[in-house]
């Protein structure tokens, strides 16, 4: 048998998840504005989601094109659930209906699990992209159990209350969510750091070599899938409690879609990389999303861009800096970064301006003004054209020349003698 | 009779209709130190796939202790007690030197799928890792990733997580391939140090280190074993010397 | 993590911040329709009808409540239930008190749910629901509610006029049901079911739903439809899917008529262009053609401001007034249940639309003229897609469904 | 009979469109292990190039120019992106054409616009070719099969008989050997990767006019063309074709024939239920096959995933 544990966890080990329970319960007193505890609340459900798909894509290395599936199904019990207790047949208090989410996830995980770890790869990922269709179709088949197009929809209020809470406000809800975002981020931290985890980046990285080690690949990957179905489930009934309806929308490939974009862009080496991603992904979404019809465009650009440069991803942007602040030559990079910086910005927002006009010209082209970053302007004068294309075309040439120089800077900051990077 | 470490017994492996594994019998006692060689393509790589259950063999039985291990998977010829490394540099590249080693332990030490233990909290576990870590004297690049580590620093690693699996019986694959003469010397004496009492096979091109090593030497010629004895009895056999020079003979044409 | 918040906290109030706008004092509509992906030219062009009708209707007559403006405040749902319910929230945390929303039937389902329970949770914050689009019948029978107004005909009403002009027409002997399976789709096939049954000895010789988007190739489900020696086809299905199965239809020698609820405007008429000429049957309620002055000054006037857009949902032109007549009757735009007891039972006449429009008080549903028109390039006043093709009316069904019976239990605060 | 036969020729038409798509995606994917889920987004643009060339010279020109058009761009797409993200391992490069598909499908909506466009086969072949079973098949539709044979019988006919095949042939399996023998892998890479995309291309400009050319008609057909070369076994050409048609087959017929699992229990004697709308299996009793036939595909992948790895003709892997 396996030595006993020596200690508990010990409390120096804790201080982050006291502060981040803190910056939890204070975020909605800071950010009061209209909005934003919605768009909290959003974030929260996205982050247990993408961590939990992170589990899959960045600690198992299996790209999984139907994740999204288990999050739903895990919602639509949810739902059920709840219409249950408003019928008084079961006593079942709001705060612990995430964790029937989480079993109804593990269930579904367990069975499809079963047979779609058998290979990674691109095996896993048609399986998975196949189930996802199959489940998505099913939804608007079966409706005495999906309700079809329209979904179920439920009442969180009509359950016991918890405390004298009835969750009415979504301040309420936000603690609720937030309690569980905790919680879930907790348990998939704790889950990384145990046999089953690190094995799971032993076959993620040298699926053979596990194997002689005397792991099964397969079982590996079927432990992570299955933890990674039950925090999906969780996340489900997250989103069932928030919203209180799920539809077909939540578990199609393109709520999957959705998943992979926020935790690539977060990055999936790292285990606050999906947090990452989920945040700005949620707030490219609603708030960008207010400003432009291309914030589509604009996230399929970013993404590809971090695919082809920066496969860690933003958090991994992040880590890499690790390096020179630890030889303590982070202070040579600060030069080169900020004269690089004001060009990169003119070149973003010029390009980003000239995509805009080029836009409102073509499909916005009745309306004579328009307003970007705060100005307002006319689209048939030659002006902004002129200026637009000057900031993109100077920031582009002067960033390109100012990027040697990073480059260079950067090479001295990180270089030691014989490691190979 | 007391079974045999590691027995094949009349293994073949043919790939597409050509046997390049021709009745292949092989005997290891326990607690020896027995080397393997024989020329370029001769089937040392293919016969340690088919044993560790990389490669289905065609037909034939192999045993350790006693036990039939014929065409199981990896991970279960591994939890039988044998363990093996490769040729071809094979570690985990995304992970630290540390981590690499204690995964390597994780089997061993009986902790199978859990996913209740919190690994950084058992005692036991960490201490052999760092054990091992020293035996390698990888100290300093305890928290290196395996990936960027130097090419003998690697193939100590290879060891390292081969032995680490805590198997009787060690099959190395050409540890010292590729290497300078004062690497080899370290790496000698890394084999040396930590599979003392275990029963290891290892198959070698540089003949020093064979015979610095080995208790008994096996010949495999073109998917056979030609002649099985001491270093001194090997070397003095004559087809051995045939096949050896006759292959040193082909290779210059 | 410090930075990281106050970046979202600078996003958060910039998103904020830009779109309250300039006016503090406006009455504001919250426009929730898909502005980007595949379905936003839907959204786009239903905005700029808003956007025009809310100027053009209301604030340039004087506005409400004295002088007051109208706005209409555009939120992106992506054509998504979650993202719809998010944009109704933040446009209630911004004080917003009517939501207009009508693409989706599965969306509006999701929204008047929602904007149910957030009135009973909220009374002091309560919302207006104006759904100036989405048909399915149940929004106005089994799901209704007091905060809840539909200004388009439903489903039900549309089906109600085809099937007058079909009993019209004895060539019709066998008919054949296709739709999308969904609620919609499904709605659409019962109401022909039952009207068919009333009106005429027509014998239903198909009835089938397939998937909606997704659907490659209609080509078997037009032979299927051919080799049932079917006459007539009515379909509820709209976009690729409407397209798709028309092209289909005329490619494999189909001669008969199509009656369709979503077969103009968005691409699709420029895309059938000759080959729907005659096959098409349109119903809808305000169609343009044959043109009234009132109408095609109002039509000039939209197309100079906007060229590209149609004006392919008068029904808007209704709700915008309605909704101004409402707020002034009430004598207020916060207290929502004054202004929609302002609303329910409201008459209103249409000089632009050329009809009585009547807000059904017992189930929230308007009643209006309903027309039939078909798709074609002669004598088109008003076209589509700017192609030349448009609908030409020919059958006028006057305050349809007047007295059609509803299971709506309606709750009144 | 008749519907039968009309129905074999319609589902042919349609499977051999979908050959042309897979074929390139298998190219593409048995010389460089990559599975190109950007694939359908390259026939969405052969589309709408073909489109904009045909409102200035008309039909035919851009038939031959827009799967040129593509070609090049998807040999852009593999020397200046798939290479780059080639030395990350499998799943980026999985990613990375899973992002280029997003990036692609937004970008054909920022240039052409949200809605479908007005893309129509050429008034020369607006004739009906032949009258069948009460149904006509339009000259249009001749023409794609026309067209898909020949694509099917050159590319057989490169692959197995000319000296470009061969050196493709060798450098799918030994891409090191081919090198060593002074061939340019990577230009040869290149060019695969080009020709499969143009071929999508080419399967776009066929069909636009007939399937509608619209920003969602890449998601529409994207995934059935993964079913196809998965089901076919990934790299076998030989299964692509052979699941293309049978796909193709699939959907026809099921769409063809209203047979519903309520005549099923029937006939096994269950009771029809009185009140059908509120009955617990309800969505069982009114299921009919056109309903399911979309999703049938995705039910053969997951099974031929799950019981046969490699697919119907796929190689075993070592």
């Amino acid at each position: 048998m396996p030595s006993q544990t020596t200690s508990t966890i010990s409390f120096s080990s804790l201080v982050p998840w006291l502060i981040a329970a803190l910056v939890l319960c204070v975020m909605p007193f800071i950010f009061t504005g209209g909005g934003s505890i919605t768009i909290m609340n959003q974030i929260g459900i996205t982050i247990v989601l993408a961590m939990s798909y992170n589990m899959l894509l960045g600690q198992g290395g299996m790209l999984s094109f139907g994740h999204a599936v288990y999050m739903g199904l895990g919602g639509f019990v949810a739902v059920h659930v709840m219409n249950i207790v408003e019928n008084q047949e079961i006593w079942l208090p709001l705060p612990l209906l995430p964790l029937v989410g989480g079993l109804v996830g593990l269930g579904f995980a367990t069975i499809i699990g079963s047979f779609s770890t058998r290979k990674a790869g691109t095996v896993f990922a048609m399986i998975s992209l196949g189930i996802g269709e199959l489940i998505a179709a099913c939804c608007i088949i079966i409706t005495v159990f999906f309700g079809g197009e329209e979904g179920i929809s439920g009442d969180r209020t009509m359950a016991p209350p918890t405390f004298g809470v009835e969750f009415i406000t979504q301040k309420e809800v936000y603690f609720l969510i937030a309690f569980w975002v905790l919680i879930s981020t907790f348990l998939m931290y704790l889950f990384t750091q145990t046999p089953v985890g690190k094995m799971a980046n032993a076959v993620r990285d040298n699926p053979e070599r596990a194997e002689f080690v005397g792991y099964s690949m397969r079982w590996v990957r079927y432990v992570s899938f299955c933890a990674a179905g039950f925090f999906a489930g969780i996340a489900g009934a997250l989103f069932a409690i928030n919203f209180e309806i799920l539809t077909e929308q939540n578990l199609n490939l393109g709520a999957s879609f959705t998943v992979l974009l926020a935790t690539y862009i977060g990055g999936v080496g790292f285990f606050l990389g999906p947090i990452v991603g989920a945040i700005l992904f949620t707030l490219l979404q609603t708030v960008i999303g207010l400003q432009t019809d291309l914030w589509a465009l604009y996230t399929g650009v970013v993404f590809i861009l971090m695919v082809m440069f920066m496969p860690a991803g933003l958090t991994g942007l992040f880590a890499m800096h690790i390096i020179p602040w630890q030889l303590g030559r982070i202070g040579m990079l600060i030069k080169p970064y900020s004269k690089i910086f004001i060009p990169g910005t003119i070149f973003i927002v010029g390009a980003v301006c000239l995509t805009e006009l080029i836009n409102h010209v073509r499909h916005h082209g009745d309306e004579e003004f328009m307003t970007l970053f705060w100005v307002e302007f006319n689209t048939r004068s030659i002006v902004p054209w002129g200026v637009f294309i000057i900031f993109t075309a100077v920031g582009f040439w002067f960033s390109r020349a100012l990027a040697v120089e990073v480059k260079e800077a950067w090479g001295n900051a990180t270089f030691v003698e014989g490691v190979r990077r | 009779m007391v079974a045999e470490a590691l027995k094949l017994d009349n293994v073949t492996k043919s790939f597409s209709g050509t046997e390049i594994i021709r009745g292949l019998n092989l005997g290891i006692n326990e607690n020896e130190r027995h080397a393997v060689i024989g020329p370029n393509g001769a089937g040392k790589s293919t016969a340690y796939n088919l044993i560790t259950g990389r490669y289905e063999v065609t037909s034939g039985k192999i045993f350790l202790k006693g036990q039939d291990i014929t065409n199981l998977q990896p991970y279960e010829v591994k939890r039988k007690g044998l363990s093996r490394s490769f040729q071809i540099t094979n570690i985990f590249p995304k992970m630290s030197v540390f981590e690499n080693v204690r995964c390597s332990l994780l089997w061993a030490m009986d902790y199978k799928y859990s996913f209740w233990h919190l690994v950084g909290k058992q005692k036991a576990l960490n201490e052999s890792a760092e054990k091992i870590i020293e035996d390698l004297n990888l100290k300093e690049r305890r928290d290196t990733l395996a990936g960027v580590l130097s090419y003998a620093e690697q193939r100590a690693l290879e060891i390292g997580i081969t032995i680490a699996g805590g198997s009787e019986v060690i099959l190395l694959d050409e540890p010292t391939a590729g290497m300078s003469v004062s690497e080899t010397e370290y790496i000698v004496g890394l084999i040396r140090k930590v599979t003392e009492g275990k029963t290891l096979v290892v198959v070698e091109h540089d003949m020093g280190v064979v015979f610095d090593l080995a208790d008994r030497i096996s010949v495999l010629v073109y998917g056979e074993i030609i002649a099985t004895g001491t270093p001194i009895e090997v070397k003095e056999n004559k087809a051995v010397q045939e096949a050896y020079l006759g292959a040193a003979l082909e290779e210059e044409h | 993590m410090k930075i990281l918040k106050k970046l979202i906290g600078m996003a958060l109030a910039a998103g904020v911040f830009i779109s309250s706008g300039a006016f503090a004092d406006t009455v504001k509509i919250a426009f929730i329709d898909p502005l980007s992906g595949p379905f936003a030219t839907t959204g786009s062009n239903g905005l700029a009808e808003w956007k025009f009708a809310v100027e053009k209707l209301v604030n340039e007559k004087g506005g409400v409540l004295g002088g007051k403006k109208m706005e209409v405040v555009a939120l992106d749902n992506k054509m998504d239930g979650k993202e719809s319910l998010v944009q109704v929230q933040v446009a209630i945390d911004q004080g917003i008190r009517f939501i207009a929303q009508g693409n989706s039937s599965g969306i509006a389902n999701a929204i008047t749910d929602m904007v149910k329970k957030h009135n009973k949770r909220n009374p002091d914050k309560r919302v207006i629901f104006i759904n100036y689009s989405a048909v399915d019948p149940a929004l106005t029978n089994d799901k209704c509610n007091f905060w809840h107004f539909r200004f388009d005909a439903n489903a039900d009403i549309k089906m109600d006029a085809i099937t007058d002009v079909i009993a019209g027409v004895p060539s019709i002997k066998k008919m054949y049901l296709i739709g999308q399976d969904y609620s919609f789709g499904k709605a659409v096939a019962a109401a022909a079911e039952k009207y068919l049954a009333q009106k005429t000895s027509i014998e239903i010789v198909g009835n089938e739903l397939h998937p909606i988007g997704k659907v490659k190739d209609f080509t078997p489900y037009a032979r299927k439809i051919l080799a049932s020696g079917a006459d007539a086809v009515i379909t509820g299905n709209w976009g690729a899917d409407m397209v798709n199965l028309g092209k289909s239809l005329s490619e494999s020698g189909y001669k008969g008529p199509v009656y369709c609820y979503y077969c103009a405007s968005n691409g699709i008429t420029a895309t059938f262009g000759e080959a729907g000429k005659g096959m098409l049957h349109l119903v809808g309620e305000g169609l343009q053609n044959p043109s009234r002055p009132a109408l095609t000054a109002y039509h000039k006037a939209f197309k100079a401001k906007y060229p590209k857009w149609d004006l392919s949902q008068p029904r808007i032109i209704n709700a915008a007034q309605m909704l101004a007549a409402a707020i002034n009757k009430a004598g207020t735009a916060d207290d929502m249940v004054a202004v929609g007891k302002a609303l329910e039972g409201m008459e209103f006449y249409s000089e632009i639309l050329d009809t009585k429009v009547l807000m059904r008080a017992k189930d929230h549903q308007a009643i209006q003229n309903v027309h039939v028109g078909i798709h074609t390039n002669d004598d088109i006043d008003i076209d589509f897609d700017n192609s030349g093709y448009g609908i030409k009316v020919f059958k006028t069904v006057e305050m349809a469904s007047m007295d059609s019976p509803t299971t709506c239990k309606m709750k009144r605060p | 009979m008749d519907l039968i036969i009309i129905n074999l020729i319609d589902g042919l038409i349609y499977g051999l469109l979908l050959f042309m798509l897979s074929s390139g995606l298998t190219l593409i994917f048995s010389m460089m292990g990559v599975l190109n889920l950007s694939h359908a987004a390259f026939y969405m643009l052969g589309a709408y190039f073909a489109y904009q060339i045909s409102t200035i010279t008309g039909f035919w020109v851009g038939l031959i120019v827009a799967p040129l058009i593509v070609t090049v761009l998807g040999a852009g797409v593999e020397r200046y992106g798939l290479r780059r993200v080639h030395q990350y391992g499998h799943v980026p490069e999985l990613i990375f054409t899973f992002g280029l598909f997003f990036v692609i499908e937004e970008l054909v909506q920022y240039v052409w616009g949200r809605n479908m466009v007005p893309y129509n086969s050429p008034e020369s072949l607006n004739f009906i070719a032949l009258n069948l079973a009460g149904g006509t098949i339009p000259a249009y539709k001749i023409f794609m099969l026309l067209v898909s044979v020949a694509i099917f019988v050159t590319l057989y006919y490169v692959l197995a008989r000319t000296r470009i095949g061969m050196i493709i042939q060798a450098a799918l399996s030994y891409p090191k050997t081919v090198e060593a023998l002074g061939h340019n892998v990577p230009l040869v890479f290149m060019g695969v990767f080009g020709v499969g995309t143009g071929l999508a291309g080419l399967a776009g400009v066929i069909a636009g006019p007939s399937l509608t050319t619209f920003p969602g008609m890449a998601f529409l057909l994207g995934s059935i063309v993964f079913v196809c070369v998965v089901v076919g076994g990934l790299g076998s050409l030989t299964g692509a074709f052979v699941a293309s048609l049978l796909i193709g087959w699939l959907q026809t017929f099921a769409a063809s024939y209203n047979i519903g699992a309520g005549d099923i229990l029937l006939a096994m004697g269950y009771e029809y239920p009185k009140d059908v709308y509120y009955h617990p299996w309800r969505d069982l009793w009114t299921l009919t096959l056109p309903q399911i036939g979309p999703i049938l595909p995705y039910l053969l992948l997951v099974l031929v995933l799950v019981f046969r790895p490699h697919g119907l003709f796929g190689k075993r892997e070592s």
